[in-house]
């Protein structure tokens, strides 16, 4: 199975009947392609509205209802539009309960980096911010490695999209629940060994003494 | 009744260089665009842009951002349009990159008369860097001041002869919340209509706000 | 003419065209009966809308479209409807032109008594504390004293609604201006003299050297 | 779909003594009656209510003043129920005045996340007093703080069973803020239908705020 399939099937178990989740763009949007079956879950798109459906058929792009990428998308039934006070009023007043991001670094802290490289690339927070602060969940959905260089570190190099907020990081390789004592490493990739993920990862891992392997199937 | 109905060189005669102008729209989603593509022709320079992002290089906010006509830009984003980056690094142009729940947030606090606010985004991150920190129920917020604009350009789908508007689906974003927060209000519409003709239950943004319409042709 | 038709007539003439209006309970309510011929006017309801219109006819009242005093109303063309948050945002925000309200007491300073009678009356200052500070102009509108004793004090007894806030008294005897130097006696009312003025205001008058009467008629 | 609808008995239970509860309505316009009938009779003590106002004898949360079954009453109007004012003036139950945009800005800032904000409202008045002074832009203004509740109770006129809702005319008020701001929000439905039955641009709550729906009748 693709790497980010299996990051996407890991993640969308995490979803609970009836969660609001906002799903940011590139990985974690393929998220909403494996919602298990019977989970009802709300999608909000920071731009505006809430009831994010699938992207439209080809031909029949709506440029007035877009997605937070700016691409066209489509409203489902219960869905509703609002303005960005609102929108955000949403996020941070702890109405989402999880939010789905990408990260440059992770570390143990649960800080998480993700908007800028200084001097390089600088393209803004947009909502990322807002999100990682206000939604009860945050789920960062990435690669383990970059160029085979360790995402999840002791301590995030890179300035800080929010402090202390990630609580769970799932890649391809692990799924990590931060605690107050640190990462603990709880599930294993289909394909990885625990040797393999310590070799991944630069910050310090506690192993659950319940370790288990991701439960997708292909 | 005044008539509020100009033309849109009427309208782009009223900036001025050297003005702040807030702009509607997300991703030039639900942005003027015939008022931007006349801004760009007259040319009018040193401006102040407050947006929630800097478009694309030939959509929305954008077209200016590579005529180079803004001195500063206060956005959320602007990955889209690789010219600000440019200008950023080049000090050509002063960027300051605010979350997105926060711009919106105080764009709606200069709009509605209040003196700031106390927000727990980006406590912990550059953002922070020179605000006031300030500890309520044991959590750290930070304290963000109104944003307001000499001149507030939107875009509606529907406006009635005294201003009031519709913005269909997604085209609301920062439209509602700029329009109390600025001394003068123009709004491009796609379609004008007479009072009366919209529901006041429809009606997502009072025409008290509005000084002048431009458009109508759609 | 009546005392109160008198108060409503003068008041009406201070409204300029295009103006957002709020009237308080009472005699304020009755200047919408008498707003100059070309003169729009929109009238704001604290508890939810613009566009107030007059009271139903009897038998047509709809108990779902009440006014501030929570009484049947109705909404013109190009009105529209809005929460609490949003209706405070329009007044705070000085997007009310101005507010005509009753009086317990009015000083020299501009300061006005309005909400309670320690011991006494309690009622609640309800929306007067934000609408006296929000709107552009404030104006008193009562009549000149209460049983014989005089209401425009030199300093106001009762606790403050706000403070140094008014712009205009008006009353049955007189229009008062609220200026930096004092209060002006600007213009008398239909029958009364500067000496019955005096002699029915505690607070210094500054006699205006334009002494005007009131161009009120039948 | 979890299904929100339940009795208006199973909805009283939930609401213990002791708690603090928010109802929507404006001198009982836009108030959940039936569930306040319920709530008499169940004759839960020791709330603190946050109200608009205390309506009538006979009308709103005013029958549960009559009850006496709050022993705190954060409210911007007291005067149109005399036993409020009674109750007060005996000790009984606790009374604080807040202005109306305060209330209600007090409450949105519950709901959205934020730790407080500064208005121009009450400066200089006896509502200052204990309160922070901020002076910005030479302007004073005071702290207030964000208000939640254990329950919401709000009044809508048509609600889907995901509880988007719509409220007709003035009945918004209070209501679309308080379902922002509470652990536990149950709507009293004049009429609930299928989802999708509202459209995406008339929702004006979204139901992914509402816990649980009564009524219907209508």
């Amino acid at each position: 199975m693709d790497a980010k399939v299996v990051i996407a099937k890991r993640v969308a178990q995490l979803l609970k009947d009836g969660d609001v989740v906002n799903l940011g763009i590139g990985l974690p949007t393929m998220v909403s392609n494996y919602i298990p079956e019977g989970i009802d879950i709300t999608f909000q798109s920071e731009n505006g509205f809430l009831g994010l459906g699938p992207a439209p058929a080809e031909g029949e792009e709506d440029w007035e209802l877009v997605n937070a990428g700016g691409m066209p998308s489509t409203i489902l039934p219960g869905g509703m539009f609002f303005d960005s006070a609102t929108s955000f009023g949403i996020i941070r007043g702890g109405h989402v309960d999880a939010t789905v991001l990408g990260a440059m670094e992770v570390d143990e802290k649960g800080n998480l980096a993700n908007y800028k490289i200084p001097g390089k690339l600088v393209p803004g927070m947009g909502g990322a911010m807002d999100l990682v602060v206000g939604a009860k969940t945050v789920i960062v959905a990435m690669q383990h490695t970059q160029k085979g260089k360790p995402k999840i570190l002791k301590q995030c190099t890179l300035p800080l999209t929010a402090k202390g907020e990630v609580n769970y990081i799932v890649t391809e390789m692990a799924l990590i629940r931060v605690t107050e004592e640190g990462l603990v490493l709880e599930e294993l990739g289909p394909e990885a060994t625990v040797e393999d993920v310590v070799a991944a990862t630069d910050a310090n891992l506690i192993i659950s003494p319940n370790l288990k392997r991701f439960g997708v199937e292909e | 009744m005044k008539n509020k109905i100009i033309s849109i060189k009427e309208a782009v005669d009223k900036i001025k260089d050297g003005m702040t102008i807030m702009v509607g729209g997300f991703l030039a989603n639900g942005s003027p665009e015939n008022i931007i593509d006349a801004l760009v022709e007259k040319n009018v320079k040193d401006l102040t842009l407050i947006c929630n992002d800097t478009g694309f290089p030939d959509k929305g906010v954008g077209k200016m951002v590579v005529n180079k006509q803004f001195k500063k830009i206060i956005a959320s984003h602007i990955g889209t349009n690789r010219e600000t980056g440019n200008q950023m690094n080049s000090g050509e142009t002063e960027v300051v990159l605010v979350p997105q729940g926060t711009l919106a947030e105080r764009v709606r606090c200069g709009g509605n008369g209040l003196g700031g606010f106390y927000t727990p985004t980006g406590v912990g991150t550059e953002v922070a860097e020179g605000k006031e920190v300030k500890i309520i129920n044991g959590k750290e917020y930070l304290f963000e001041t109104p944003l307001r604009a000499d001149v507030a350009l939107l875009k509606a789908s529907v406006v009635d002869k005294k201003g009031n508007m519709i913005f269909n689906k997604t085209m609301k974003n920062f439209n509602p919340l700029m329009a109390t927060a600025a001394d003068l209000v123009i709004v491009e519409a796609d379609k004008i209509v007479e009072v009366g003709e919209i529901d006041p239950e429809h009606v997502m943004c009072s025409g008290i706000f509005v000084d002048y319409i431009v458009g109508g042709e759609k």
